[in-house]
């Protein structure tokens, strides 16, 4: 069944209609600013998606789609991996990462070079395959280093409630786990940006629920939808925005409500606020953001890999030339960067946004490079 | 019970390296060539130019839906030979054998290995077993280098490429590579989905004895998928490679999948699978006869060559140029542009790093 | 910022840690914790080997229907 | 300093394995069937019978004194096509990385195969990488696989040995053995004896260009030494082969490590030795023209083939009657026995077990 | 130079001479005995080397040399090996030991096989790579298993003295060392051997001294001479045997000047004396012998593998139908044993007199299964 | 039932527990523990990685002088 909608969803009779509908729309609205609207999508998978699609390229005379921060990855700052491949080192360490964590590279490393000259870093699907690894592995330690935004973050949350009710005292957690609004607000205010609508992030909004969003409205007076990932349903939240820009209305609107609640997922949310606190976090681009980081509570230390295996704060410079703090504020696009492309590739990334797959220059560089 | 599985004497030339040879290898293989055990073969080879190709299979897990890594090595280079218009007629096999390996597994990949040589019609004449130690490898390896023969008249190649030919391949993509992440360590998963993996030489003869002229081109996208093979294309001819989003036949298991894992179909290996580069005109009879195929059944016309952006055309300038130069930078060079269904462009390009499964 | 696959849960393990979901033929097992109140045979989006939402059917044919609607009154309009 | 060791991605068909190739293969490689990196190398073959061979290389320490896995690469199999009587001509190279080898290592190797190949005079015209992880390999595995022309005229092979032939071999015994084994963990030691390591095609052709007749059989003592070889041969015939121990070129170095280690020099490898079964009327003859020739100063006539001691002669029955048997019991078979200096006798078996260094 | 002396004491004339006159002599004892005379050589490496420079061919009508119990790898019982085999299936430890005991059979398997099967086992050449391998993995417990005679066993006592020393606490010494004189006076009274003298073992003497033997005279009333292991070593020995017999002078007498004193080597005997205590040991083929194996004593208790890692005393078959303990003893020759040479070879033994190079049973596989 | 190789002192250790040794151009280091009294120079048996004796050159030289003595007679005499 489910087979058969998304098969509509990703119509392309449908989705030239909902385009020429939207383009419309968007051209009215160009007639009345004197310019091309500024939308931004935060997520980096609608980044992604919006490039795959060809909708960029489609739209491109009539709105401009800004890629915001919005990749966990992306954003880890160069002091956290160089901390992650440091732990890599200790001997007897186990680590245990999602896939594009491995190429990110620290100040002077990534974690697959590390794996290369004999650290024992695996790449896994969930943090449940990091706990599995610590059962089979009782004498040695096993830290999981967890990354993502709200939706990703629950689910450390719970694996690490697990091991606490295993009595697993050789699994850890190190948290990169960060929340979205503070980046948001330390972002959106920028007057050099001048962001008229945001597409928000689907995935992201059904742990929060729609209403997470509000601010956006209330405190800087933005339009935002909550949008999916086919090709109609970007499409439609495009389409909503320009309405709502159009009508002049200032709300967050849910455009995925075939996932997002309005009010999340309770359970998710119950877990985040039983295991983590907020503090401080590092951004890369946006430096230090108050109250944006998921850390893990004191009451679970012993399962803590920053508590258990501290680590002096040695800062590190980031790579000469590379533009990604401009570009995670959505200030600068790939194609500003002279390292694009030339010194910096997927294959040998100089900075973050060229190693996730759905980092704004990893994007570019795949689906846009020479479609200007 | 003496041994059951590999001990680094069996590796060390003497007696248990024999009988090794006599108990397994050639109670499988039989060719005079290999029975004496001489350092080489000695054969005739047929009118026509000599085609040589290598390949090492280090495949995990060794036995996967839809075939094994004895299979597999056949297939790989038998494959390699046809899509170079040759006629596979003969295999050497080299084995790296890890310390502990069960006797009964290394039996069962030999045999595949044998079955699948005589299906294809090439003959084992010479082999190679090494032992390492435990922990310097990871159950077997296999070297297969394979010898044919390209009949007089055949001439395949980048310089045969012309703007306005037709991009086709002879089934399903990225089936291989999603059987085997399946069965990989830390992302396990259930697929229906089986390796295609297969010897296609029956295929591309017969494709070459009725369409020598039209067919410019084949080559097998292995590892890195058609993506990658088709990036060699365009960058070896300096020509642009337009494939149709829509045309790509990708089942539906396999597209799932891809999509759980955060992967793309055209990055995924294939092992049963050939791009053919053929004149327009030829393009519906071409797609006819691999339809009768069983191989060919679901063979789809995906894409058209277009002339590139600039400079670089031609064999001889674009491998002159690739040299020394990395993947991907520089301007008028062969590129690859998928259209999507709502008629925009993107870009197509080489896998770069493994297709490791994501979050994000 | 994160991808998500909706599958399709096709059996809940004891004490309803994990389910077994399947998507297009592919079966993997995935972590049910987030999403207590699901049931065999719900759709739900699986993130990092973990279910984290119910898809609501009725919802999104009720968008389908809407798009269909208005691009027809669109068309029908010009 | 972007990556200065082998990742996993150097072998998955993407840009990093574009670039390794580029930037380290085609270098040291040049020959036009590898520039466009196609799936198979096309090639003229001369007139005679096709020569094949496979050998993979898993030689540990990879740098050893008198050579390196690259060299040992090309020796090895350029050496089984010559002592079969071929003229070697091609080679393919398949290298298994380990995630983690040093790129300047591997450029190294590579460059020393691809000199060694240039002395033998064969071109490597086909190649495949594949990258381990870690813990799976060991640096590098490298398999060589080569073609080459046997002319018209030469016959060598079992079926021409008969009773009263000698037994020549072209220099000391057991050198590339030693100088491996004195590198190998746990036994370290320093010794001046360095690795015979030699492509011998340029020997063997000679000899063959002036000894067609009087030359029955090549055959090169690598892994199980001397011992090991000659008892396959005495298998395989049914004949007996007497040693003279006497007349066993052993380097004094060679045979005082091997007293430290508890090791015979017969069952130790070579890699530039050729054990030639020759008419006796032309010993003298083969001796002389051997010396002249820088890779047989040292050579010697070393043992005579005598009459076996029942059935099983002749290559036919001696490879039928093998098959299946095991090593070493059953009557009436060849023999190879060494004929002491106080004139007594011991037999010289098969290696059997790795020469592990003993105190006892 | 004693490369030169090496050269003429393995010169063929030489032997051929010296042959000659021993020939004579033993002819002339024939004549006398109405039998040929017996003269078992204890130790294993003589009978190595008996065999290989062809003395056992050309002798054998005027001399019968029988092989003795003279391999300490072949002595050692299956009890030993299936312990030792135990200990290498512990987590984490490090078997360190000699070429030879790896391919020895215990009741079901090798530590050869075992290796194969993820064991973790090193071949040493010396018991100090033993203590080198402890150092370099200071987190597992690396196991000497250490297997010889008088010879042996002073270095395995200064390399446990030198683990103490360090305080290096991860290294073990399981020791299988034996002494000789208890298994000859076990063996040597025996009638049906009816040895007439014995070739006393040259690299044991050299750390005894000749004077160890005195016992064999006074004792055992049989002449014995200490002999070496070069071609006109070995014969001058059989000479000197021959010699006394006809002279029917009882005593044991130094043939191999340049290597054994009278009083041995004393810092070796100290060594054993510091380290080792006697008990009765496990011999293949004579049972147990009291007071013929030396267990390190109490106050090393810290670095003995037995008293650390103790195991259950399963008892286990001997495989069916070797002979390896008559063959042991010398009342059988590996031509009886109806496993030799078809299902017991060098390749895949069956008894560990087919293991160790010096192994009765493989020696005579290796150069006189034909030569009869 | 002990093999043991005659190898040259080339060098001794500082703390004289190793020497390198030499024998036919070959070198390995050696424990010299159980021959405290062995100089540069000396020949000694090396059995398990230890130097266990030193042999006694003239000891040698005499047993080759007695054989052949005695070998030259026994001829002289038959
Ligand atoms: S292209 Fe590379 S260097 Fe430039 S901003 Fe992006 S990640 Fe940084
Ligand atoms: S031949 Fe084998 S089975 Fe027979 S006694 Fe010797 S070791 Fe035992
Ligand atoms: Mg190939
Ligand atoms: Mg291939
Ligand atoms: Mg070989
Ligand atoms: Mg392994
Ligand atoms: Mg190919
Ligand atoms: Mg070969
Ligand atoms: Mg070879
Ligand atoms: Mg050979
Ligand atoms: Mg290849
Ligand atoms: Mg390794």
């Amino acid at each position: 069944m489910h087979k058969e909608i998304l098969k509509r969803f990703r119509d392309p009779e449908l989705g030239r209609q909902m385009a020429e509908q939207v383009r419309e729309r968007l051209d009215r609205l160009t007639d009345r600013l004197g310019r091309r609207v500024n939308v931004m999508e935060f997520c980096g998978t609608h980044t992604a998606a919006i490039s795959r699609t060809g909708i960029r390229e489609l739209l491109k005379p009539h709105v401009h789609l800004m890629s915001g921060p919005g990749c966990p990855v992306c954003v880890s700052d160069y002091v956290d991996i160089d901390r992650v491949i440091a732990l890599a080192g200790m001997s007897g360490a186990i680590i245990a990462t999602f896939g594009d964590m491995m190429k990110v590279p620290g100040s002077r490393t990534t974690l697959l070079e590390e794996k290369a000259r004999g650290a024992d870093v695996r790449v896994v699907f969930s943090s449940l395959d990091a706990l599995a690894i610590a059962r089979e592995n009782a004498d040695r330690a096993v830290i999981f280093v967890g990354v993502g935004f709200e939706t990703t973050a629950p689910t450390a949350a719970v694996t690490v409630e697990q091991a606490v009710q295993e009595g697993r005292d050789n699994f850890f957690l190190y948290s990169l786990h960060k929340i979205t609004p503070p980046a948001m607000m330390a972002l959106l205010p920028d007057r050099d940006l001048q962001v008229d609508g945001i597409l928000l992030p689907g995935h992201v909004s059904l742990i929060t629920g729609r209403g997470y969003w509000d601010f956006l409205s209330r405190d800087l007076a933005l339009p935002g939808v909550v949008a999916g990932f086919e090709l109609l349903e970007l499409l439609s939240a495009v389409d909503a925005l320009a309405s709502s820009l159009l009508e002049e209305r200032c709300a967050v609107i849910n455009a995925y409500g075939r996932a997002v609640r309005e009010e999340g997922n309770l359970s998710a949310l119950d877990a985040l606020a039983r295991c983590f606190d907020l503090q401080e976090g590092h951004w890369r681009g946006l430096g230090i953001v108050p109250a944006s980081a998921l850390k893990l509570k004191p009451e679970l230390a012993p399962w803590d890999a920053e508590v258990r295996f501290p680590l002096e704060n040695r800062p590190a410079a980031p790579p000469k030339g590379c533009l990604c703090g401009e570009i995670l504020k959505g200030k600068k696009t790939p194609f500003d960067c002279p390292l694009f492309a030339s010194r910096c590739e997927p294959a040998r990334p100089v900075g973050p946004c060229m190693v996730s797959h759905e980092g704004t220059c990893a994007t570019y560089y795949r689906y846009e490079r020479f479609i200007r | 019970m003496p041994e059951e599985c590999i001990l680094l004497a069996h590796g060390d030339g003497g007696a248990l390296t024999h009988r090794l040879v006599q108990e397994i290898f050639l109670r499988h293989f039989d060719h005079p060539a290999l029975r004496d055990l001489t350092d080489a073969a000695l054969l005739h080879l047929p009118e026509g130019r000599l085609a040589m190709t290598t390949d090492t299979f280090v495949v995990k897990p060794l036995f996967f839906p839809g075939g094994d890594i004895g299979k597999l090595a056949v297939a790989g280079t038998v494959n390699d030979l046809a899509v170079s218009g040759a006629r596979p007629l003969y295999l050497t096999a080299a084995f790296i054998l890890e310390e502990g390996f069960p006797l009964a597994d290394l039996e069962q990949v030999v045999a595949s290995l044998a079955r699948t040589a005589r299906e294809a019609g090439v003959a084992v004449v010479a082999g190679d077993t090494k032992v390492v130690e435990r922990g310097c490898g990871d159950g077997v390896y296999i070297n297969t280098t394979g010898a044919g023969v390209v009949p007089a008249g055949r001439d395949l190649g980048y310089h045969r490429i012309m703007p306005g030919d037709a991009v086709i391949v002879n089934g399903t993509i990225g089936d291989h590579g999603l059987a085997i992440l399946s069965k990989r360590a830390g992302i396990e998963f259930d697929t229906p989905v089986e390796s295609d993996c297969a010897p296609m030489n029956g295929l591309t003869d017969m494709l070459l004895e009725r369409f020598a002229e039209a067919v410019r081109f084949m080559r097998d996208p292995t590892r890195g998928g058609v993506a990658t093979t088709l990036n060699e294309v365009a960058q070896s001819t300096g020509l642009n490679i337009i494939l149709e989003e829509q045309a790509l036949p990708v089942r539906e298991e396999v597209q799932g999948a891809a999509e759980l894992l955060g992967l793309d179909p055209l990055y995924l290996a294939n092992e049963g699978k050939v791009l053919i580069v053929a004149a327009p005109e030829a393009v519906e009879e071409i797609l006819t006869t691999l339809r009768r195929h069983p191989l060919g059944l679901n063979a789809a016309a995906i894409g058209r060559v277009e002339a590139g952006t600039g400079v670089g055309r031609g064999p001889g300038q674009g491998a002159g140029q690739r040299t020394g130069q990395g993947s991907g930078q520089g301007a008028g060079r062969g590129r690859v542009f998928l259209r999507t269904p709502l008629g925009g462009h993107r870009i197509v390009d080489m896998l770069a790093g493994d297709p490791l499964p994501r979050i994000c | 910022m994160c991808l998500a696959a909706p599958s399709r849960i096709t059996a809940i393990q004891e004490g309803g840690f994990l389910a077994e979901v399947e998507s297009f033929g592919n079966k993997r097992t995935v972590g049910l914790t987030l999403v207590p109140e699901a049931k065999v045979g719900d759709y739900v989006l699986v993130h990092a080997g973990f279910a984290v939402q119910i898809l609501d059917e009725e919802a999104a044919l009720d968008s389908l229907k809407a798009w269909e609607e208005i691009l027809a009154a669109a068309k029908g309009g010009a």
